[in-house]
């Protein structure tokens, strides 16, 4: 397949940018976090995103969803990324959808999914129990008991978690910590006994929770995929949303990048604009350069993921960790480059930086990610 | 030198009897420090009596003439008053711009009776002072301040903008770079001028940074009238003395190096874990090992170039060297610790995270390489004054 | 299109029939490729019969017309041909600066006489040609050139130096640039000559690069005589050539990308050793993965650039892009191919270094960032021919 | 102790410098090369070598030394490296002598320190077995025979080892590879039967050598400090040999740096010193900064080596791996900002390139040291 959009990707593309760019620009998320906003994101926007269906996107048409791909999601990723739009569409409509799609229980996602599309179910996975990503040491434990299971423990970095429906959690039915084996998905209802969420506001102003496990009782039908088999759903999960950010990363970085530019050709001094002095040239060349590379690796893990699957884990990890460092550099040298005022929180410039780092920390950040090709790749 | 033991006697036996215990423990917030002023406020009692008491002895400026309201000390007494303070862990009783870089331009530029309105309200923590220099649209290029002041006859009218004022909010004083001349040659039409900030059209702004709050102030002139007597030096002579305290705060800057302590490895380990007492992620453990073997490596360069200076063979490179470096280190040492601190480090307010101490300490850091000259800047002054690399 | 499939089956029945065993083995060394040239020498009967039976179709230049040696066929076949070849990993019967760089030149700025007299040989492979370009004092400001061509009537009389000539001992004829008018701006009187390389006056010098032997010459004109109508295009006009043939060859250098085959990490496992599956020497193992993760990206960007350009969307950008990355790329390649490698691949000569090759090959890769280009004017050209960044 | 010079040391710098600069220039190193020399150094310049006190530097004057310390040896090796002088001064003046000198055997170093003191005899540290600096991973087998041992293995790397009259063997006596504990270090003669040499030409054109031990026996007392628990008197000769080798990349990232700058005024295109392209002067200032904090490392760990042996070991491993990447960065931008000369055999800059790969490498390269430092800072 080629590695550019097809045409009606392309309108897709330029749709969304002027969607995003008109309903939830970065002022969007500015309000929100200056009115110190409980949810944390937009009600009204996140109805807005179902009308458009992109809350769906996933979701097949049968099920009222748009019954698009992966290089779709990107797509509309890569404009939030532009406009550091914060909603649930990576929590609910991208890692949910893929949990519940890939699971495939016709019953429960005939009774979901038409929900998820319209706008009115919010689910997220909670998978880190630790400060670093590391899925394979889920220790939250799962007890047999009756006929189904007690959960126990502690989530956090659970993005979206102060407001989803349903959460999607990881847990250790067998095994030890470290082993792929004896993880088991649990769908499990945010209202349940024993569930204590508490929202955690981060540096970007993004949501995200802590969430506490009290011996909370799920029947048996609450299993995603497999008992002690989860790890192939939580993968396939996690990849789609590690994927999903490197496309967010790469559209947050470009669009800083072009940020800069444009300072670089406005602002003078010493009687002339900062972007003629050829040390700062070379730097943006070389930003420019490590933005257009990282487009190619990004969109490449996005078309794998819609052709095949199952050997995609090998180009997101390249994805999300090149989105990760080239992004990280973008923000970097936007920053330095707009001097002091790019240290001001008026202005934008360090909300990019910001929510760089948390994407870049989310599922797994550039070391994971090298360490999880090198063993792709056998050494 | 048997005065000097008797100076050293009576230092410690003072010191002991009047430096309140609270003045003793290490500085930990802003709020421990005092910085004087008309609208000071003390943390305690203890910050309050120690500011009282060193005034008394003229030892907020120990070197400082008496008529100043310094002390008189000889460079060795004040070196030992230093060294006892520090070995006893007394607080400085006073921090204040105006001793750090006013003083130096008063006593080098200013006249006589600019020095006896000046310095002793200073000395004695009365009066406290900011700093006028950057505005929106000259920050490296500083030369290009568009602040005017004109001559009206027995005062200037000071109209512009300042920005990165510290404190601005909190200070009595401004010493200020403004234009006297708008025909001259850039350089050549800057003055240097003291004004009240309680004079009407004086307005600050507190800026908030990406790090959340900050001591910088935009701050405003709104037809500031300016006695002539507030001119220090001459009309348009301004930039000399720009240039003559620009590089004493890099001096300044350049002095803070890096925060001594535990090795990163360790603070990583924290969150990270260890397997056989090797830190858990084997690549942040060898990008943090090479920060280390940096960082040591800086802070020796630092000992030597204090070594260099008192042999007298300093080089001239190196305020902009340690500028440059410390800034790059420092800014990595954070990026370390926001990998190391994984989703922990991301939180931002709340008891947990210490109000979001880490990722708040990482961006305040970014500010390392653009304050006080940005690295471009300094890499610029490497290039052209110590490898006498030629114009383009 | 049954003609094409036609074209097909013909095609196929004649490479198998004709492409001798020995020519479809992958080129290893340079000698495997056959430059032809008066001086040719052939590694083996096969690689001459490969060359002679190639030239009687017109298949070294396929798309070329019958009149110049070639076989007048259409893209669509010419891409049947190159596909059935890779197929049979059949390799190239001749290679050749004549087809690649002087030929394009010649069929867009050449006279049909010189088209006539040049391009059939080239065809046949009877004559090499080398390109005179840089000089020792013009690099990456080729325009500087110095060498002069002096208007004799008849003839120019060429004095001067070129250097970094590719083969220039081996081949028969060069393209040259040549400075025809000394008084006008420097891009506005450069000329583009040809000539024998038999001539009397000139001379040439192989370069030994760090890495050892290279196909590099120096060449030097002494009174060279040049008959008038070697000029190609018109006098003075040089610079446009130029211009046209250094895109042409940026372009041919930018598609080698880089090697592929086993991952790095793999190679390094052979000196350093595994544990539990996991490269020894986690430092570098992380090293290593970093560099495969751009080195992917980067492939994948340049399948991305290729499908650009057929969907009509190329970026300018492309070409200096990819000459700059991939210069960094091989260059950090073998910086972590020589730590991988420790002592052993420091050897320089024998049987178990191969002669030194790790480390010849890691010296030739740092002339990846000059050649061709330096990475300084890859830069310079995408900050201000793609990102639009102003002039000083 | 001030991080600088003594006045003493400073003239002994300026005569050392005089004294390499004159008799010892990169010419002589291209000569030897070209010549294709076999002892691959030149004994007419040892002797002189001894003349100037060098060779026995660290040997007590009482044994026909000159008694200094390791900072007038780093001075010396500085020169040394500014210049890419090929000598026994590092195998034999340093790790040599230090290892004779810290064993103490009064006997043994009445007979041979004086010889070595005037140039007569060349002994040299046999320690790697793999392409890799490990010295912890000794695995040549000393096994106990009669009144001694006998040595079986191969050693590489060997400095100086193809012209050397006595080998320092690091050999295994007890335990396994990887453990400190089990190392005892012997003193070879070169003629002792079993001993097959073989030189190795390497890309410095400086020597080494690959040593087969087949059955090599050796008396009791061929054994340097104690049996079983050599690794201190190993770490010792090594850690000298490592401060040493920083002070040769020190003063050879130096020379490489001075001559680029020099180039850099120099070389004209575009109508101006290509020195005065802003992009190129930060690049410049980047190489000075990083080599001036690396001299000040070096200083550290060879003053510390002076007044505090037992404890240089951290100070010793950041500076030679700050030697190591500074001087690796100032000739990589050296080849680099030369051009095309700079990639020529004929133009001087690619040997600095070549000395340094081999230098960095020798005793562990940057990653080992940065290993080590953080093992000596408990992670």
């Amino acid at each position: 397949m080629a590695l550019i959009l097809t045409e009606e990707q392309t309108m897709m593309r330029d749709s969304a940018r002027a969607f995003l760019a008109d309903k939830a620009p970065v002022a969007h998320l500015r309000k929100l976090r200056d009115s110190r906003d409980t949810a944390g994101f937009s009600r009204e926007l996140w109805k807005a995103f179902a009308a458009m269906g992109f809350c769906g996107i996933l979701v097949p048409e049968a099920q009222g969803g748009s019954g698009l791909g992966h290089v779709e999601a990107g797509i509309i990723m890569a404009e939030i990324g532009r406009n550091l739009t914060p909603s649930p569409f990576l929590s609910t409509a991208l890692v949910g959808a893929t949990a519940l799609l890939r699971d495939g229980n016709a019953a429960r996602n005939r009774e979901l999914l038409p929900k998820l599309a319209a706008g009115d179910l919010l689910l997220t996975l909670a998978v880190d129990e630790r400060a670093k990503h590391a899925p394979a040491a889920t220790a939250l434990t799962a007890e047999r008991s009756g006929n189904g299971f007690k959960l126990s423990g502690d989530k956090c970095f659970v993005v979206d978690g102060h407001v989803a429906d349903l959460f999607i959690v990881a847990a250790r039915s067998a095994g030890v910590p470290g082993e792929r084996e004896g993880v088991t998905l649990f769908l499990v209802d945010a209202r349940a006994q024993g569930v204590a969420v508490e929202r955690t506001v981060m540096v970007d102003a993004h949501n995200a929770a802590r969430i506490r496990f009290d011996g909370v009782a799920v029947d048996a039908d609450a299993v995603l995929g497999e008992v002690d088999r989860g790890w192939p759903l939580l993968e396939a999960a996690l990849n789609v949303g590690r994927a999903a950010l490197a496309a967010e990363l790469a559209g947050l970085g470009e669009e800083a990048f072009g940020r800069t530019l444009s300072y670089l050709k406005a602002r003078k001094q010493f009687g002339r604009p900062i972007g003629s002095f050829q040390a700062l040239q070379h730097r943006a060349a070389r930003v420019f350069v490590e933005l257009e590379i990282t487009q190619a690796a990004v969109l490449k893990a996005l078309q794998t993921l819609d052709a095949d699957f199952e050997r995609a884990a090998a180009f997101v990890a390249v994805a999300k960790a090149r989105a990760g460092t080239s992004a990280t550099l973008a923000v970097q040298e936007a920053v330095q480059l707009h001097g002091g005022i790019g240290m001001t929180d008026e202005f934008d410039i360090g909300l990019f930086m910001k929510r760089a780092r948390v994407a870049q920390e989310l599922f797994g950040d550039h070391g994971f990610h090298a360490d999880r090709l090198a063993r792709l790749q056998n050494y | 030198m048997p005065d000097l033991e008797q100076f050293r006697r009576e230092t410690r036996a003072w010191l002991d009897a009047n430096c309140p215990p609270d003045m003793r423990q290490p500085v930990v917030a802003d709020e421990d420090r005092c910085w004087g002023g008309r609208k000071a406020t003390f943390k305690s009692e203890g910050q309050r009596l120690w500011l009282e008491r060193m005034v008394a002895r003229g030892w907020t400026v120990p070197e400082w003439p008496q008529q100043y309201g310094g002390a008189g000390l000889s460079r060795e007494e004040a070196g030992i008053l230093r060294a006892e303070m520090r070995r006893r862990g007394c607080r400085s009783p006073l921090d204040s711009f105006g001793i750090w870089m006013l003083a130096p331009v008063l006593f080098k530029y200013g006249s006589e009776a600019q020095r006896h309105e000046h310095l002793p309200p200073i000395a004695r923590g009365e009066i406290r002072w900011c700093q006028g220099y950057s505005e929106p649209n000259s920050g490296s290029d500083l030369a290009s301040l568009a602040t005017r002041a004109e001559d009206k006859g027995d005062h200037f009218l000071v109209n512009g903008q300042k920005i990165w004022t510290s404190y601005a909010d909190k200070a009595d004083w401004i010493f200020c770079l403004v234009r006297t001349d708008t025909a001259a040659p850039k350089h050549l039409g800057i003055s240097f001028i003291l004004f009240d900030m309680t004079t009407p059209g004086v307005a600050t702004k507190p800026i908030l940074l990406i790090s959340g709050k900050s001591p910088f102030c935009e701050t405003f002139f709104d037809n500031v009238r300016v006695p002539k007597r507030n001119l220090v030096g001459d009309v348009n002579k301004g930039w000399e003395i720009a240039k003559y305290l620009l590089a004493h705060e890099r001096e300044t800057v350049s002095s803070v190096g890096l925060p001594a302590g535990r090795p990163l490895g360790q603070i990583a380990a924290d969150t990270l874990g260890s397997q056989d007492g090797v830190l858990a992620d084997a690549g942040l453990r060898a990008d943090i090992a090479r920060f280390e073997i940096d960082a040591i490596a800086f802070q020796l360069a630092l000992e030597r170039s204090g070594d260099l200076l008192k042999a007298g063979q300093a080089s001239p490179a190196v305020s902009s060297m340690v500028k440059f470096y410390s800034a790059e280190l420092n800014q990595r040492r954070h990026e370390l610790l926001m990998a190391a601190g994984g989703s922990a480090a991301l939180e931002w307010e709340g008891e947990r995270s210490r109000g979001g101490e880490r990722a708040r300490n990482w961006l305040r850091s970014k500010g390392n390489s653009i304050e006080g000259g940005t690295n471009e800047v300094q890499l610029n002054v490497i290039a052209k004054r110590i490898l006498d690399l030629p114009d383009a």
